[in-house]
């Protein structure tokens, strides 16, 4: 067991995957010597040396095009896209290709990877180092979508994800990666995907989310019990495929639900999970499932407290829920 | 009919190939200071694979004329470029195709029924009836797999070459792709990465004229495709595509050169689309029928049958006979395509993923349960 | 008034607006002289000239980017995207560029343009012909998106598009390409963005569709009728942004709600739909809304009439949404 | 501090530019045979500006480091290629920034107070606080506006451009970008499209010789990045970025050109970043003080200054007073920005589209009615 940051439980688990599997490469924009803008890498270089972790030249499409050929050839690619932001260069090779190789060679090829990208906001870095596209990529069919909120998740999760048959995309978030630290055991281990962790037991109303705003989940829950209100926190860990039956569970038990995202409303994952909650468990439910989420707007940078799903956002719609 | 068009220079092989070398000449001998020196047996077999390809790409637009498949993308005209470029490539290195390649694949063993059988779609179509016709895919013949949107298959091929060096295995890949395909982001990430990472790829342009309705001239400014190889420190070099053994040259002096470690190669191979792009196209909106005569004289199925001539090699009842073999092996696999039942309901669920996710089970099911839709196109 | 299909409609409304503007051009691959793969800007290369009706190298990133310039610039481009399966090269551009600008440059800069591109299945296209990515652009804050599902919509929405001072997503159904002739009025005359139309006015269940797929939710309206339910179908013509006043009142009405699309389930526009009727008429439902939808597959080929959301799949849904 | 690095080559001023022509010589005077011959006033006014772009540049990066600015990126080192090459254009022509021209903005007339503002992103910010610091936009000094995606600008900056040219307006674009961008995407559509189209258009290359932490020399096998023009049949040349007058001598010559039909000119201008990538970065982890110190010695400024002193047109005095001017302004500006409040809560809703539409206008709502968070960053 060590304390580790996110990031230092993802480079462990980069580490510790590599040293077992040398099909393991981490390849992306300044990944090698100076190890990440975010420092994730930071000393994979000097153990593995420049093939297996790969400074590329300044191009997303390339770096994820290329590494769908090392994993058609049986390599196990980790290409970095520095900011999710930046990921539209090569949304054609992710959507297009990587996606449907499986499906569309009749199962010859396939396509093992894990994209790795930080994710959204409150760092201050406004538009374009801010944003959350998960849900493009849930919409994408044959990608599966992760999402830790803690170290040991995080390194858990990224183990299974190198693991997966499946490409994975791995959204970091990236106001966690320095937060805090966290027990984190060394060596092997694995977070299973599509399963949820009900972090805080409850039985009013289910909070989901996962993330960053996770905290602001479980902030507004301690928020919300002052008042009475016992609420019920998931972290969903893997976005994609869903672990649908502990979310109807929660919900079974509550009968309301307040889903939490940085993504805008429109079209996010909320709206998704928000359906198959109506879907499912139609008549459990006591009140109409909420969505707090980014407005529909670009991301600002001066506003973006106003603009998160914070606590002062979430804790009201728990209320609002609880009494509805 | 009366033809307007845009095209402003009728590019006839002449014109077009200013300054390439050959090495079959006009009279049919192979230059001497060129010839690769091949084998004759290989030089007949890719004449037969030739003849072959030709003869299944005629039989195939009828059928779609007759609505019995659903689409053709053919190579008429460029069977030379592609069928040597395969056959230059060594047993060991892996070929990732455009879309006009179906020659390639057989040429590395794919049965024509299975490759029959994806023009079907049917249940035995190996991509599972999944894609349109002509997205095949040959991972046992170490053979990509085709996908519709331009470009994507050079970078993976790159990337696929770099893996193997990586891990210092003696493997080259070859890509394919048109002219038009070098506008795409992809072609530019490819050959930087290429050259970058000095991959033992060799990415072959098929320069046939047209990009749908759009002539070569109009896709860059630049004077030649090749020439583009410059910007990526990439060797880059213009061959006849249409003289198969100054392809075969070329493209085996590019594999041996990404072997022993000199990096990638731009070939680019001057042919000519004689057909529209696809059964769904009509090329007289747009071009000039005097060009394509003038082509169909350059046609690299009469280029080599010469040389075979001049070597003696080949018979007008040897020709015939190959066309009949292929005609007759083509009737049964066409039959045994259509007697065959489309694919179970479970192949579309199936291979999403590894392992099928609960939500797709759940749709399978209900998808399952009925009813079965009525509608058809 | 004259005959038209839904390919001569848009057709001459371009051809309007290019006499009545000419600040408007048009520019992809092969919409010159061939007047493009599916002959919908035929004749305007004749009429205005290839300083108008440009042929542009294969590449989509490069037809975007260049009609952002040309925009900013003062112009109005009407860029074409051969099919929409092929516009992810072009994504950076829409969803990083387009779609931010007026907002990222504090109004300063606008970006008027309208991106043509057929959609959608029923043609035999599979993987790459075929489908439905709307709703990452609905996604995506900044820009409208429009799907008419007839020639005199076609039309009457491409001419309003055009005019708009924000980018358009102007999506049109293949199937419905060549299907059926219209009275179509010459000349001017427009259809406001963000009108959805009852289409066929039902008191029992409210059917939601657009493009090709309207044709099914009539279908099944017929169908069920006959069973003594009486359905509402709603053509929503803009899909953002949405008219939801138009569909609350009718599901106050009717309580009930099928949700038809042919783009996979996961996070598509139904999602948002139900999500918002749900939010917004949760004790109007009389049960939950339904989605009829593509799989969550990529679009296949010899079933593709399995893949579809056919009036095969709406009617029982319909149905059963209205005996719940 | 002891440093590793995976640099393999210390490229001093003089490697670096090794067969690239220069004006203002070691000595300070111009080459006859190459002195472009500028008003000296104009001299004087490139210089004062490079000096100020300097020193509000070193200014930002301690308001950052004391927390009072969230970020900056600036140009130390490449103030010569940036202010001279912005003063080659013409009036009527537009400039479309990377993120390093917060300079040429001011030399195109914006008032440093919105510029200041925009490093606050406060409510007098003329972007509204909507984007990080150093994403200005300023239309109404014919210049472009900042977004971080790599590369984009340059395929707008072909487009606009094209659109004057196809209504016949003599107007000629310039865009910045740094030789890692040439690895984007849209290097190439831009490259491509700007020479099939012929547009008037100066693309303008920083070649820095860095992208964050990859040395120039990783971003492509070509030998130069000028010559990747060739790929596109665009003019492609090289000139030394530290040397105001030879910037200024390439540029407007390309503009000319642009201006009189003769098309896009590709212009690598070869110089340095002299700081860490932007203040989030730090250089020390992958470079070599060594280079970096060898390049100090080619500062632009220090260069021009020379010039100016074999000319007789500046002293120490004149040179110091520049400084104090642009503190004094620059201490008002901060002084101000930092009184102002931020932007409007309405701002995050307005200009999303023209008019705000209904779901908007609801989501402003709710957020208005707040509360209020509490959490700072
Ligand atoms: C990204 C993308 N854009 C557009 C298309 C439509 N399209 C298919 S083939 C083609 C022309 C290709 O021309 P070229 O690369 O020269 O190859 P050729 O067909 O001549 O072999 C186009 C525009 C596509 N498949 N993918
Ligand atoms: C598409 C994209 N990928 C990555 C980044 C992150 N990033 C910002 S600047 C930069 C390096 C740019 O280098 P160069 O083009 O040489 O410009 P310079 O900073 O040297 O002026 C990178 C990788 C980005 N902004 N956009
Ligand atoms: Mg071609
Ligand atoms: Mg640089």
């Amino acid at each position: 067991m060590a304390e580790m940051t996110m990031v230092q439980a993802i480079n462990d688990a980069l580490r510790t995957e590599m040293r077992r599997d040398d099909r393991v490469v981490v390849l992306g924009e300044d990944v090698g010597k100076v190890g990440g803008v975010f420092r994730v890498t930071q000393g994979l270089y000097d153990e593995f040396g420049d093939d297996r972790v790969i400074d590329t030249p300044l191009a997303e499409g390339g770096i994820i095009g290329a590494a769908i050929g090392m994993a058609l050839y049986g390599m196990r690619p980790i290409p970095e896209i520095q900011f999710s932001d930046f990921i539209f260069p090569a949304f054609d090779q992710i959507v297009s290709e990587a996606a449907k190789y499986r499906y569309r060679s009749g199962g010859e090829y396939t396509c093992p990877m894990v994209i790795r990208t930080p994710v959204g906001g409150g760092i201050r870095g406004g538009h374009y180092h801010s944003q959350s596209p998960e849900s493009l990529f849930i919409h994408t069919a044959g990608l599966k979508v992760v999402c830790p909120s803690n170290p040991y998740d995080a390194k858990g999760l990224l183990l299974s994800s190198i693991r997966d048959e499946d490409p994975v995309m791995f959204f970091e978030p990236k106001r966690v990666y320095r937060a805090a630290k966290m027990d984190v055991p060394e060596g092997e281990y694995t977070v299973p995907l599509s399963k949820a962790a009900v972090v805080r037991e409850g039985k009013d109303v289910t909070i989901i989310a996962w993330g960053a705003m996770l905290y602001e989940a479980l902030q507004s829950a301690d928020d919300v019990s002052v008042q009475g209100v016992d609420a019920e926190v998931i972290d969903l860990r893997t976005l994609w495929p869903l672990d649908i039956d502990t979310i109807i569970e929660s919900v079974k038990k509550t009968g309301r639900v307040v889903i939490v995202h940085e993504a805008p409303k429109a079209c996010g994952f909320g709206a998704e999970l928000l359906s198959q909650i109506s879907e499912r468990a139609f008549l459990h439910l006591e009140a109409p499932p909420v969505r707090v989420t980014g407005w529909d707007t670009p991301f600002p940078y001066t506003l973006e407290m106003e603009y998160l799903p914070l606590a002062h956002r979430i804790t009201p719609a728990v209320l609002e829920t609880a009494k509805y | 009919m009366e033809v307007q068009t845009t095209q402003s220079v009728i590019r006839t092989p002449e014109k077009f190939l200013e300054g390439v070398a050959t090495v079959i000449g006009p009279d049919g001998r192979a230059d001497a200071s060129h010839d690769p020196k091949l084998d004759r047996a290989l030089v007949k077999k890719m004449y037969v694979a030739m003849v072959r390809t030709r003869v299944i790409d005629e039989r195939l637009v009828t059928l779609q004329r007759q609505g019995r498949i659903g689409f053709h993308i053919g190579s008429l005209g460029e069977e030379g470029c592609i069928l040597a470029s395969a056959a230059a490539m060594r047993d060991q290195d892996w070929i990732f195709p455009c879309y006009r390649e179906f020659g390639a694949l057989l040429w590395r063993g794919m049965p024509l029924q299975d490759y029959v059988n994806n023009m079907y779609g049917n249940a035995n179509d190996p991509i599972k009836g999944r894609q349109m016709p002509d997205h095949y895919s040959g991972k046992k013949y170490k053979f990509g797999s085709v996908s519709s949107p331009i470009g994507t298959q050079m970078t993976q091929a790159v990337g696929f070459a770099w893996g193997a060096k990586i891990r210092k295995e003696d493997l080259v890949t070859s890509v394919y792709f048109g002219e038009g395909a070098t506008s795409s982001n992809e072609f530019h990430t490819a050959m930087n990465f290429a050259g970058v990472f000095k991959t033992p790829t060799v990415l072959l342009c098929r320069n046939n004229g047209w990009a749908i309705s759009v002539p070569s001239e109009k896709q860059t400014a630049s004077k030649t495709f090749a020439e583009k190889g410059i910007a990526y420190g990439v060797k880059g070099i213009r061959c006849d595509g249409n003289d198969v053994l100054a392809v075969y040259k070329t493209v085996r002096e590019a594999v041996e050169r990404a072997a022993a470690g000199g990096g990638p190669t731009l070939i680019e191979m001057m042919t000519y689309r004689l057909s529209g792009h696809s059964t769904s196209d009509d090329p007289r909106a747009y071009r000039i029928e005097d060009e394509v005569t003038s082509w169909r004289k350059a046609d690299p199925i009469l280029r080599l049958r010469k040389h075979l001539e001049t070597l003696g090699m080949i018979t007008d009842a040897e020709d015939q006979k190959i066309r009949d073999d292929v005609d007759a092996e083509l009737k049964l696999c066409i039959e045994r395509a259509e007697a065959t039942e489309k694919p179970a309901l479970s192949t579309m669920f199936t291979e999403v993923f590894k392992d099928m996710p609960q939500h797709l089970q759940e749709q399978f099911d209900e998808c399952a349960a009925g009813p079965r839709p009525k509608a058809q196109h």
